[in-house]
């Protein structure tokens, strides 16, 4: 009877090839993205880069807290490392932008590692290491806000340069190389997603998220793989940072590490669909220019609205009634919920 | 995939934690550090007993309203384990309340905690029902985006209501009290006091009325609570409602300190998740020493750091608490 | 059951969505009739050679979040100023042009500022004005210097924004070393008229870069005076509930005269503590004090900032033109018009006054005219507005005002005061 | 012949309670250890002694002749010693071919070999028509297999099995009973706590009686059954219930 059921089931691994769904995907979106800012009127370019950096910001809490389970609630101390890092190298030492993004990286990895391994020596799990990741950060803030030695509570400017440059990530306004800058670095962590997905740190992680004992038991390595995860989490969210500093041209220790931007990426994961490969870039895609289409809807309402002109607040509170909407009737995100209801069928 | 990582200890600790422990040595170690604390900061100040009495007075009477406010943080998280990220803004929510009753009625402002505290349980009621219930169960990371963004709507509602503008609730001519050689404001003693005897009042309650036992049941073993016949959306409900009602208080208790904006309770924010994780998720004393140490910690990270933010002291002691007792403080060994 | 839930919560989306086109679809509308020329074109072509009717200022402020209070007021003087000169005839050289003020919420974030500035740029803003914030101030100032359109600030007061070689900013405010050197200088002359012993000077700022800045600057100045200043507290304006103890370490230390540098909030919480400890200086004076020169702070401290000075840049009350402005504010607004509000008012007054000497829409000749701008002020200043070559206003300067029975007057320097200086 | 597997002396106490007392036995290659003891004997503290989950208090742990005293769990299972779960702790979200083709990897394989690996194993106990399912979605029996694939996705030499008959119906021991007997014959050693005195008897080459933490008796299960004292602290009923 076994010897029949052998035959008659096909091994479902033989499908399993480099160019699977996700990679597909991507090269879908990229092909279809890279004409975006020849459509946009010149100032929706902004919003689009927007998307692109709360994208990566997203994809790295992702990783983190999605695929590995370990709830992040201080993502800004990575993203608050890249840029600080990289705006250090630049403005001081006038160093590109592309070494700082990588020594950027270096620097989140093992601020990463150590907060997390502190964490995990002394068994912190679920809402303590998502409050202790949210002190360290804020604790960098503060630290940050009052060294002298870089700069204080006053931040860093990106010194401008003429003309256009790929190598110092800066270009005249308006161009649409910012874009594509992003979109590259945006790629870049997609891909990483997807390899990591399917990568055998990527399985361990969900392994040690569904059930760390269990994990462990079958001999994975549990605390090297977390920290693992976390330095490839934070390594990601520097990404996010130097390019935001490149775009803006301007940091300081309050965008850079503050509380508002660890909420950002979780923000943004959550409303596209925690531990999914598309999560983050759905939510990025829906939160982004959130803001700005709730202040145009209000600065030229449609006749229904008119009384909501001009006043304070309105656009906050629409965002805010938004996220909640999202939340209570997909509570899995919107790609996790879209995903959920195909794989039913 | 998130709620997975929910800490047996924080269920565990929830049932046992509603008292002070027999267990008594992190207090001695907690004395020790304290002491410790003193010390330095004696040697800072030169030797100055004024400002230590000062540090004291000024820390305590701080903490005792935080200790309020993160009272409903610590009840709320203890039974629906939700971290309330809205708590904040009901404090503000609760100041403009008092500021609208105590300047357009002419309440004595002390006396609109009658009209706070029934409003904003009714608001927290409400709240919980269409929506924190819909999405209790989920992933943390749901419900704790929900408060946020319910922060984001009362905060911004009250500056569409109210304008930006710093606006203040009018006591008068302020009252000098003098506390060994230290000095405390009239409105900074009855915002202690009240807030002290509010938290007393709730932690009584909580121990011998049969809402209080149901809340407690609830907290500690929803099923068992359920098998034994209590209402447990009912109790969510209530204590989410007195979660909100601490906060309402505290706003009308500070009312008369500070410059009230829309954004005026962010501060009680922070400081309340500090205290919840110092005194031990769900723990209602707990949550009142905890404030006061928290409120001077600040102080004397003031006097020990004296270039940084006042909530660098606050965040070395919550370090320090999350590694050596990640349980909280006020909880039995486990 | 679950599947209405989905329904419902994509219909919400879609009509997200579907508002998102329409949205941006009115903008164009809006934008449509004069910036023809500059939807598919870079702002920085020249205008059209025909004559111009409309000429549109981007007014960029926190008009949501905790500085909303006086974003709101800011965005309100810009546009009272714009009426008044429509009012008076417009752009007379460009044949009466009406000033439009293209309003926008930086929301308090740098990112959201630059954004909001690149997009009212597209809109055919040839100025902007903003943006109460030094953070927000140096991402505006970098996309004015790269789209090549004047960027007037009115309320930013961080040194280095002007720091950057930057050609496309000015700046009316006196920044935050200004402050502090001019309330250094004016104390002196101050105590030296009334013959007041100065030697120890406690200070209390807070610790961002304003009260940092501020902060270096009068310990410079005070140098030089063979002041010492001990101690020196600074405290975060955005986590401090209480002050009590830091003027207990400044009584301790028994100094002549208290300086506090700070916001509203804590303003308000330093006069509590100063009624509270009662640390027997001689003076109590604030530098760019938030709170001591804000019409409610009196009443709000219930009398206890009685006789506190406070060094700050002003609207200048004894100036008839100012108060008949502020009168208006106040009438059409609600609320009694802030300085801040003024300093608004003053930069779309700025961008006027170069237009008209211009005599052109185009940025690049509206700039070179800014930068030769030689204005009789509105503001409590030392003199006309004029800008040196980084953009900052040479004769920017703040001016000494001091809580008398319950209200706040202009004492010093003789020019502008309406009340002489009271001394205990 | 070396035991594959020596214990010495082994005792583990949580604050002031003794779980485990003095408890000194090995067991050869090849051969099927059950466990046995009243409920809170320290049973599954001894496994999670030997297993690497917390150190002993005292005592030793040889695996392989090698003192593995200490070693975390992680580790002896990727030398070999690989320890199962009374109750069933799948991998929730990824699908039964995962679940054990991540223990393969764990083991060092690359990801095609753990996948090829994962077939065969899942063919062989039996699980192949769920391969490509969420585990979360396999019944209690199927968990069970599930725990026992994963486990030999590790190629032990040791199993430790918590309670692997516990939650089945009669009917559904057999097979796994088959399945136990089918492992051992390639050369794997067992060792199963276990409360089914039937699967006891007719699988184990050996039995260890704990009791309150301490060794009561250790042999065949012959001489264990007839051990006056073992029949006074416990076995009784037991066997009276599974002679019925």
């Amino acid at each position: 009877m076994a010897d029949k059921l052998i035959q008659t089931i096909p091994s479902p691994i033989k499908s399993r090839r480099f160019f699977d769904g996700n990679m597909i995907a991507l090269l879908i979106i990229i092909m279809v993205a890279i004409p975006v800012p020849l459509l946009l009127q010149a100032g929706q370019e902004s919003v689009a880069i927007r998307i692109v950096i709360f994208a990566i910001l997203g994809l790295s809490w992702n990783i983190m807290s999605g695929f590995g389970g370990m709830f992040s609630f201080g993502h800004a101390a990575y993203f608050g490392l890249g840029a600080y890092t990289s705006s250090i190298l630049l403005v001081n030492f006038g160093i590109s932008p592309w070494i700082g993004m990588a020594a950027g990286m270096v620097v989140a990895a093992i601020y990463g590692v150590l907060v997390g391994w502190l964490c995990f020596r002394y068994k912190l799990k679920g809402t303590y290491f998502a409050l202790a990741t949210f002190a360290f950060a804020e604790m960098l803030r503060i630290l940050v806000q009052s060294a002298q030695a870089v700069n204080a509570s006053v931040g860093y400017n990106v010194p401008l340069i003429k003309g256009s440059s790929w190598w110092y990530m800066q270009f005249p306004a308006g161009s649409s190389n910012y874009f594509w800058l992003g979109l590259i670095l945006l790629a870049g962590c997609l891909l990483a997603t997807i390899l990591f997905a399917r990568s055998k740190t990527g399985k361990f992680a969900v392994a040690i998220r569904e059930d760390e004992g269990a994990a462990s038991s079958i001999g994975i390595p549990v605390l090297r793989y977390k920290l693992t995860v976390i330095s490839i989490s934070a390594a990601m969210g520097a990404v996010a940072g130097v390019f935001y500093t490149q775009f803006y041209l301007f940091i300081d220790p309050d965008l850079a590490f503050g509380a508002y931007r660890s909420i950002e990426a979780i923000l943004i994961p959550v409303v596209g669909g925690i531990g999914t490969i598309w999560g983050p870039l759905v939510g990025s895609l829906l939160l982004a220019p959130l803001n700005d289409i709730t202040a145009a809807i209000l600065r030229n309402p449609p006749p229904f609205l008119d009384f909501m002109q001009g006043q304070s607040g309105l656009d906050v509170m629409l965002y805010a009634v938004l996220i909640i909407v999202v939340i209570l009737f997909l509570p899995k995100g919107v790609f996790g919920t879209i995903k959920d209801k195909v794989k039913r069928r | 995939m998130v709620s997975t990582q929910t800490t047996a200890s924080a269920d565990s600790a929830v049932s046992r934690g509603w008292q002070l422990p027999p267990n008594a040595k992190p207090i001695l170690v907690a004395i020790a550090i304290a002491i410790l604390v003193f010390f330095l900061a004696y040697l800072r100040t030169d030797g100055s007993s004024l400002i230590l009495t000062q540090a004291l007075v000024t820390g305590l009477m701080a903490g005792g309203v935080y200790g309020l406010v993160a009272l409903g943080l610590t009840l709320i998280f203890g039974v629906l384990h939700v971290i309330n990220f809205a708590q904040g803004a009901l404090v503000t929510l609760g100041m403009y309340v008092t500021y609208v009753v105590a300047n357009d009625l002419g309440w004595n402002p002390y006396l609109t905690l009658f009209i706070s505290i029934p409003l904003l349980f009714a608001f927290g009621a409400l709240v919980q029902k269409i929506m924190i219930n819909r999405s209790m169960g989920e992933e943390h990371a749901n419900t704790l985006l929900l408060t946020l963004a319910l922060g984001l709507l009362i905060e911004n509602a009250l500056l569409l209501t109210f304008g930006g503008n710093p606006q203040s609730v009018r006591t008068g001519q302020e009252t000098v009290y003098n506390i060994f050689g230290a000095v405390a404001t009239q409105s900074r003693l009855i915002a202690f006091g009240g807030a002290l005897i509010l938290a007393l009042l709730l932690f009584f309650m909580l121990q011998r009325t049969s809402i209080g036992t149901a809340i407690r049941a609830v907290a500690s073993n929803p099923t068992g609570a359920r098998l034994v016949g209590v209402n447990t959306s009912r109790i969510y409900v209530i204590t989410f409602a007195i979660g909100a009602a601490c906060a309402g208080a505290a706003g009308t208790l500070v009312a008369p300190i500070v410059s009230i904006t829309p954004v005026a309770g962010e501060v009680f924010n922070i400081t309340a998740f500090v205290i919840v994780v110092l005194g031990g998720l769900g723990k209602v004393l707990g949550a009142l020493f905890g404030g006061l140490i928290v409120g001077l910690a600040e102080q004397f990270g003031g006097i020990l750091f004296p270039d940084q933010s006042n909530l660098l002291g606050v965040f070395i002691v919550f370090v320090l608490i999350l590694f050596l007792r990640p349980q909280g403080l006020f909880s039995s060994n486990s | 059951m679950r599947t209405s839930q989905l329904a419902v919560g994509l219909a919400g989306l879609a009509l997200v969505l579907a508002a998102c086109s329409s949205g941006t679809d009115t903008e164009n509308d809006a934008a449509g009739e004069t910036a023809t020329e500059s939807a598919e074109e870079a702002s920085t072509e020249e205008a059209p050679a025909e004559s111009i009717d409309v000429i549109k200022i981007g007014s960029i402020h926190p008009l949501t979040g905790g500085l909303a209070g006086d974003g709101l007021q800011m965005d309100a003087g810009a546009k009272l100023a714009a009426d008044d000169i429509n009012a008076a005839g417009g752009i007379m050289c460009l044949d009466g042009a009406q000033l439009e003020i293209l309003s926008a919420d930086s929301t308090g974030t740098p990112e959201v500022g630059q954004s909001e500035a690149e997009r009212l740029i597209q809109e055919g803003a040839i100025a902007l004005v903003g943006p109460y914030q030094s953070a927000v101030a140096s991402n505006m100032a970098t996309v004015a210097e790269r789209n090549g359109v004047p960027f007037v600030i009115d309320v930013a007061v961080s040194d280095d924004i002007l720091d950057q070689g930057y050609t496309n900013t000015f700046r009316i405010q006196p920044n935050a070393s200004a402050m502090g050197s001019q309330g250094a200088l004016f104390l002196k002359e101050l105590t030296d008229a009334e013959g007041i012993e100065v030697s120890k000077i406690a200070m209390l700022h807070e610790q961002s870069a304003f009260g940092t800045s501020v902060y270096e600057a009068f310990n410079k100045a005070a140098a030089g005076y063979g002041w010492t200043v001990e101690p020196v507290i600074s405290y975060d304006a955005f986590g401090v509930t209480d002050l009590t103890t830091e003027m207990t370490t400044v009584k301790a230390a028994k100094p002549d005269v208290i300086v506090v540098t700070g916001y509203y909030g804590d303003g308000v919480l330093a006069t509590e503590a100063i009624s509270a400890v009662n640390p027997g200086a001689k003076l109590i004076y604030g530098i760019a004090q938030g709170a001591f020169d804000n019409p409610s702070y009196p009443g709000d401290v219930a009398g206890a900032g009685e006789g506190f000075f406070n060094v700050n840049y002003h609207l200048d009350v004894t100036n008839p033109t100012t108060l008949d402005i502020a009168n208006r504010f106040e009438t059409s607004y609600g609320e009694p018009m802030k300085t801040s509000a003024t300093h608004s008012y003053e930069a779309v007054r700025v961008i006027a006054n170069a237009l008209e000497q211009s005599c052109s829409g185009d940025p690049i000749a509206l700039r070179d005219a800014i930068a030769a701008t030689d204005l009789e002020s509105i503001l409590a200043t030392v003199g006309n507005i004029q800008f040196d070559e980084t953009g900052e206003n040479v004769n920017g300067s703040p001016i000494v005002m001091q809580v008398q029975d319950d209200a706040v007057v202009q004492v010093y320097p003789a020019n502008i005061a309406e009340a002489d200086p009271r001394f205990p | 012949m070396n035991p594959i597997v020596s214990v010495e002396h082994l005792s583990k106490s949580f604050g002031g309670l003794r779980a485990v007392h003095d408890v000194t036995f090995s067991v050869e290659q090849g051969i099927v250890l059950g466990i046995i003891g009243p409920n809170g004997a320290g049973k599954t503290t001894l496994f999670n002694c030997m297993a690497g989950l917390f150190p002993p208090t005292s005592g030793t742990v040889h695996y392989e002749g090698v003192d593995v005293t200490g070693w975390s769990d992680a580790q002896l299972a990727r030398a070999g010693m690989v320890r199962t779960f009374q109750l069933m702790r799948p991998f929730g979200s990824m699908t039964v071919l995962d679940n054990v083709a991540v223990a393969a990897a764990a083991r060092g394989a690359n990801e095609r070999e753990s996948l090829q690996q994962a077939w065969e194993i899942l063919q062989q106990v039996g699980l192949d028509h769920y391969a490509t399912r969420t585990s979360k979605d396999l019944p209690t029996a199927g968990l069970k297999r599930l725990e026992l694939a994963r486990a030999m996705a590790l190629q032990p030499k040791v199993l430790l099995l918590d309670e692997v008959l516990a939650g089945l119906v009669p009917t559904e021991r057999q097979p796994v009973i088959e399945l136990l007997l089918s492992i051992r014959d390639n050369g794997v050693t067992l060792l199963f706590v276990e409360h089914v005195m039937q699967a006891v008897m007719a699988l184990s080459d050996k039995v260890l009686v704990l009791n309150h933490g301490e060794m009561l008796a250790y042999g065949t299960p012959n001489e264990v059954v007839n051990n006056p004292e073992v029949v006074e602290a416990y076995l009784g009923d037991e066997v009276r219930n599974a002679d019925s």
